[in-house]
């Protein structure tokens, strides 16, 4: 038996002139590579929390670029695109969170080999194992000021002659740190012990700098953030969280908002419990590390004492 | 475009596509896309099995495709075939959310397997995929006559004494090889894209087997490298350019095809008036 | 709850508000997969049936960058996909495959490049990853509405559509001699896949959708010739599978003093492959024993 | 050779390649380019006649051309028997009178044995020399001329049966069809040697 179609060779064609402009018109939308400033240090850095610190250490003498700097990706499904590849090809220091977070990162290190080029893994910084279970170091208070010092130190190996502008400029970032310092005390001191509920273990960190009785079991949390289905005990547990009103406020991951998380997040509405979106890059514009950070412990304090809501910074 | 990364990168997808472009004419050839789509996809549980009791990604890839190519050949001898591969691939993807759910570490960098990361392929990874890669060429090649004939007439292959049933299980396992050596580089997703639309497009546009072959080799590679170009120029991910240039250049061979038929009445005789002169 | 079963279930499985919308969504979809997936074994379009969980990520993307629900996102791709897919090619199981092949390619071509637009536009998910896994126990409320809608009328299709669709199935030949419409019924069969798919991806997860699909439907196909037992056949250990699962994944819970329960997806996985493993054993060899037993009374 | 072979048209391989493929298709290693294989290809293609579509793709050829690129993967292997099942079938008149004329030749020219079954022997009947004819549990075997007579027939059925010579052809006609056809098992196997 034969078959026969006519017209459909320019059905086909048309389908693939479609095809080929939907292309171009994508094409025509993408970015440009940016380039480093003659002259500068070029940093890249895979989150922009560490882009942003580079950037305040480094401060005249560095161009930083950061890959992730949008505070609505999700790290989780990264790519890297070309230009990104060749940035860090090209950097003369690169900085990294590690523990499996930036694993694209690693990758392309070790794909553009090279011997002049400085890198700090947060991780190994740290001296953390890669089994560390929360990625998200850079909630952690004692963090920053040991990155802060790393980075003076590898851009004074980079640029002798600007060792005590970086020394200087890592003093003023650590002494700046204080104000957000001071509100996770002060925040410690008058609501330690406050129950809270969370999806995933984004600011556990900072949770537990605050004192602050995390309930949602962490195989809970690990599953969300691996992508996996969770034990339906665990499932009722934190749903009783809320309808129980054992917790003060839920701490959810802002920038991972799909059917699962916003289950959990009518869940505690319906029961009057205020919600916090945190951040797993830093929200841009108008921020910087320390800022944000206080901006997330500002509005744990409003949960917590006023019953209000930040869903956004 | 061309500096020291995006060569390896270049590099990488060439051989990538060298041997999708070869193994992917038996797939098409043989009717296997979905084996080409379960491997590369199960095998993912694989790596995930990898991290979790601490061992290199590759293995648990090549642990995995392989006893999945066993499984599905096991399973496809009573049943039909894309029920077996059905059952296979949410077999190994079912393990796969086990050993995700035992690690509790952080563990979505197991996902990138299905993006893959191209331009983190690093030199001194390029000898053993060439190597792998050059082994699924030459089992290919070695195994061309008896895997041609066991692909268009099963029954008469195995009357003149092919076997038909290890035909089957060692391209599955050719396909389990361009697994391992492909899935890190280009990803579960883009792999199979790779295997069904040059081989399927360079059908339309030669009746010559060997020339096919060879027509499908060309195609991925232009499909991988124009990819490649598009996604620096514009800095969207390689993966949308190449489904969506293998989706173009499958629908180009339709409309060739369609358009010779169209211009010619009968094949019979196109046959005359093209080649008078092939009487022998 | 009798003594008897008290090892067996462990102290709380109903009254747990999760697992009891997990046993009737679960049903409910185990329903409509195993009447569906009858036919998509008895037609070879098994990859067919796993794709379109596959492609409807990059519907599911594409609803976030717009910002709608994402089952209507799944729905309306793999609706689009389906039309594809049959206007392609239908011709033979090997060119079919490769229809879906090429549609499947080409639609997770898209789904990357939706995600990357998530990623720089918008709020996102890691929506490939939530659909691959899905989590039967986290079903919004809101969803059941739809998810009854969408059973009824996938499963709906496939009763009106019922013997044509059988005619068709059997031998495209046959059904164009009496007269039947072979395109239109191919069509509405997939488009009643296509909802199914997509219902049972976005609740309950792509690998339990295709497990759901094809195992039961495959083992009940061994054990009976007849469509319409299959298909209840089928219907029946497909919910048996996800409601011994459920089970399971919370008995789980309580078996290792640090585990935290096992996925209910590799439960239910593992219950419908261990089911198919034994009726192929079985079977095939009462079809050997009944084959000899003819041979030796034959003269 | 089997009843029924199916070859899909997108296949590319050309009428040439499978005919090649019953000359070594069962060898390991690509087929080499070599003057004496296509020498025999192309002999063979023109043996039975299908030298103007050689280079067309099998699946696009009607079944009568496919038939007889099939015949010629089939002789390639120069074996002494040649087994058809049901060769005719699901050709249309024309073609099957070009494949019964071709396998007459081919039994004379190159000597070989061919064992044919169908389940109609009327085009067959100018060719064959022998034939086995089973019907009814029973079985007859002779010269075409000892076994398609009415008395050998109409015994082996139990029904009556005419053997009409019309022209230069035989006809075998059922006396009373419907009960004929009740032992729908009747084979015959038909041999031109």
């Amino acid at each position: 038996m034969k078959f026969a179609y006519p017209r459909r060779g320019s059905e086909m064609a048309r389908m693939t002139a479609a095809g080929l402009g939907l292309i171009a018109l994508v094409s025509a939308c993408g970015a440009t590579p940016s380039q480093a400033a003659p002259g500068t240090i070029a940093v890249v850095a895979a989150e922009n929390e560490y882009g942003n610190i580079a950037a305040q250490i480094g401060g005249k003498d560095v161009s930083v670029t950061s890959v992730e700097s949008n505070p609505n990706t999700d790290p989780h499904t990264y790519e890297v695109s070309p230009s990104v590849a060749q940035g860090v090809g090209a950097a003369e220091l690169v900085i990294q969170n590690g523990v499996g977070y930036d694993n694209y990162m690693t990758k392309i290190l070790s794909a553009s080999p090279s011997q002049t080029r400085k890198v700090i893994n947060v991780q190994h910084l740290l001296g953390l194992p890669d089994s560390t279970p929360n990625p998200h170091l850079w909630y952690d208070p004692t963090t920053m000021p040991k990155v802060a010092n790393a980075l003076a130190a590898d851009y004074a190996g980079l640029k002798p002659a600007d060792a005590s502008y970086f020394t200087t400029n890592a003093t003023r970032f650590i002494a700046s740190l204080n104000p957000w310092l001071q509100a996770l005390a002060s925040f410690k001191s008058q609501h330690a012990g406050t129950p809270v509920a969370t999806t995933e273990p984004v600011a556990d960190y900072m949770l537990q700098a605050v004192g602050a009785d995390n309930l949602t079991p962490f195989k809970f949390q690990a599953d969300i953030m691996n992508g996996v289905d969770p034990a339906p005990q665990d499932v009722s547990l934190e749903t009783g969280l809320f309808t129980q009103h054992r917790v003060k406020v839920l701490v959810y991951n802002q920038q991972v908002t799909d059917t699962l998380t916003q289950t959990f997040i009518s869940a505690a509405q319906s029961a009057r419990i205020p919600v916090i979106g945190v951040y797993e890059t830093m929200p841009t514009p108008g921020y910087n590390y320390q800022s944000w950070m206080l901006a997330e412990v500002a509005a744990l304090q409003k949960a917590v004492a006023d019953g209000i809501s930040t869903q956004h910074l | 475009m061309f500096s020291g990364l995006m060569l390896t990168a270049w590099e990488s997808a060439s051989i990538v596509a060298v041997v999708a472009g070869v193994v992917g004419f038996f797939i098409v050839l043989r009717g296997s896309a979905f084996a080409a789509h379960a491997l590369p996809n199960g095998a993912f549980a694989g790596a995930a099995g990898a991290s979790l009791i601490g061992v290199d990604a590759i293995v648990g890839l090549a642990v995995f495709s392989i006893l999945g190519a066993l499984t599905i050949a096991a399973l496809g001898r009573r049943a039909r075939h894309d029920v077996a591969t059905a059952l296979v691939i949410v077999l190994m993807l079912g393990l796969g959310s086990l050993f995700l759910s035992m690690t509790t570490e952080y563990a979505p960098q197991i996902y990138s397997l299905l993006f893959g990361e191209v331009l983190g392929v690093s030199s001194s990874e390029l000898v053993p995929i060439g190597v792998i890669g050059l082994v699924a060429i030459a089992a290919i090649l070695l195994m061309y006559r008896p895997l041609m004939f066991s692909s268009v007439m099963p029954d008469v292959a195995a009357a003149r004494g092919v076997r038909t049933r290890r035909m089957e299980v060692a391209f599955l396992l050719v396909v389990a090889l361009t697994t391992t050596m492909a899935v890190p580089v280009v990803g579960a997703l883009l792999i199979f894209s790779l295997l069904i639309s040059p081989a399927a497009a360079a059908r339309s546009f030669t009746s010559r087997p060997l020339g096919a072959m060879g027509l499908s080799v060309i195609i991925a590679l232009a499909t991988v490298w124009s990819a490649i170009a598009l996604s620096y120029l514009s800095n969207l991910p390689i993966g949308f350019f190449v489904g969506s240039i293998g989706a173009g250049t499958y629908g180009a061979g339709r409309g060739f095809s369609a358009w010779r038929r169209n211009r010619q009445a009968s094949p019979r005789q196109s046959s005359q008036t093209l080649q008078p002169g092939v009487a022998g | 709850m009798p003594g008897f079963l008290s090892p067996l279930i462990e102290p709380g499985f109903f009254s747990n508000l999760p697992v009891q919308t997990a046993l009737v969504v679960g049903g409910v979809v185990a329903v409509v997969s195993g009447i569906v997936g009858t036919f998509t074994v008895m037609r070879g379009q098994s990859f067919a049936g796993h794709s379109l969980a596959d492609i409807g990520t990059a519907g599911g993307s594409a609803a976030f960058v717009l910002g709608i629900s994402p089952l209507f996102g799944y729905v309306a791709m793999n609706l689009m996909a389906a039309g594809v897919m049959e206007w392609i090619g239908i011709r033979r199981p090997r060119g079919r495959d490769l229809a879906t092949g090429i549609v499947l390619g080409a639609a997770l071509g898209l789904a990357a490049l939706f995600l990357y637009l998530d990623t720089t536009a918008s709020s996102t998910t890691g929506a490939t990853v939530n659909v691959l896994f899905g989590s039967i126990f986290t079903l919004p409320a809101s969803m059941v509405p739809f998810i009854a809608i969408f059973s009824v009328v996938a499963a709906g299709i496939v009763l009106v559509m019922y013997r044509p669709l059988i005619l068709t199935s059997i031998s495209a030949d046959l059904a164009i001699a009496q007269g039947i419409r072979v395109r239109l019924v191919g069509i509405g069969y997939l488009v009643a896949l296509a909802l199914a798919v997509s219902l049972s991806a976005v609740t309950i997860g792509a690998i339990l959708s295709t497990a759901l699909l094809i195992g039961p439907a495959a083992t009940a196909l061994r054990i009976t010739n007849r469509t319409g037992r299959a298909a209840v056949i089928a219907a029946g250990i497909g919910v048996t599978a996800t409601w011994l699962g459920v089970l399971l994944a919370y008995d789980s819970y309580y078996w290792f003093p640090n585990g935290g329960g096992w996925p209910v997806s590799f439960f239910v996985v593992t219950l419908i492959f261990l089911g198919y493993l034994v009726s192929q054993l079985r079977f095939s060899g009462r079809a050997v024993a009944q084959r000899r037993s003819s041979a030796a009374q034959a003269p | 050779m089997p009843q029924r072979i199916t070859l899909d048209p997108d296949m590319p391989l050309r009428a040439r390649d499978l005919v090649g493929l019953g000359i070594d298709g069962q060898r390991f290693g690509l087929p080499l380019p070599s003057t004496t294989r296509r020498k025999q290809v192309d002999d063979m293609l023109e043996a039975v006649d299908a030298t103007r579509f050689a280079e067309s793709r099998v699946g696009n050829l009607s079944g009568g051309e496919q038939q007889r690129i099939l015949i010629a993967h089939a002789l390639i292997s120069r074996p002494r028997l040649l087994l058809l099942d049901e060769p005719l079938a699901n050709l249309d008149l024309g073609s099957e009178q070009e494949v019964v004329d071709l396998l007459a030749r081919i039994a004379r020219e190159q000597r070989i044995a061919v064992l044919i079954s169908t389940h109609d022997m009327n085009p067959l009947l100018p060719v064959m020399d022998r034939i086995v004819y089973i019907a009814n549990g029973r079985i007859a075997t002779g010269t075409t001329a000892e076994v398609v007579s009415s008395e050998s027939l109409t015994k082996l059925y139990g029904v009556h049966v005419d053997v009409i010579h019309v022209h230069d052809r035989i006809l075998v006609v059922a006396g009373r069809r419907e009960e004929a056809l009740q032992h729908g098992d009747t084979e015959s196997i038909v041999e031109l040697v």
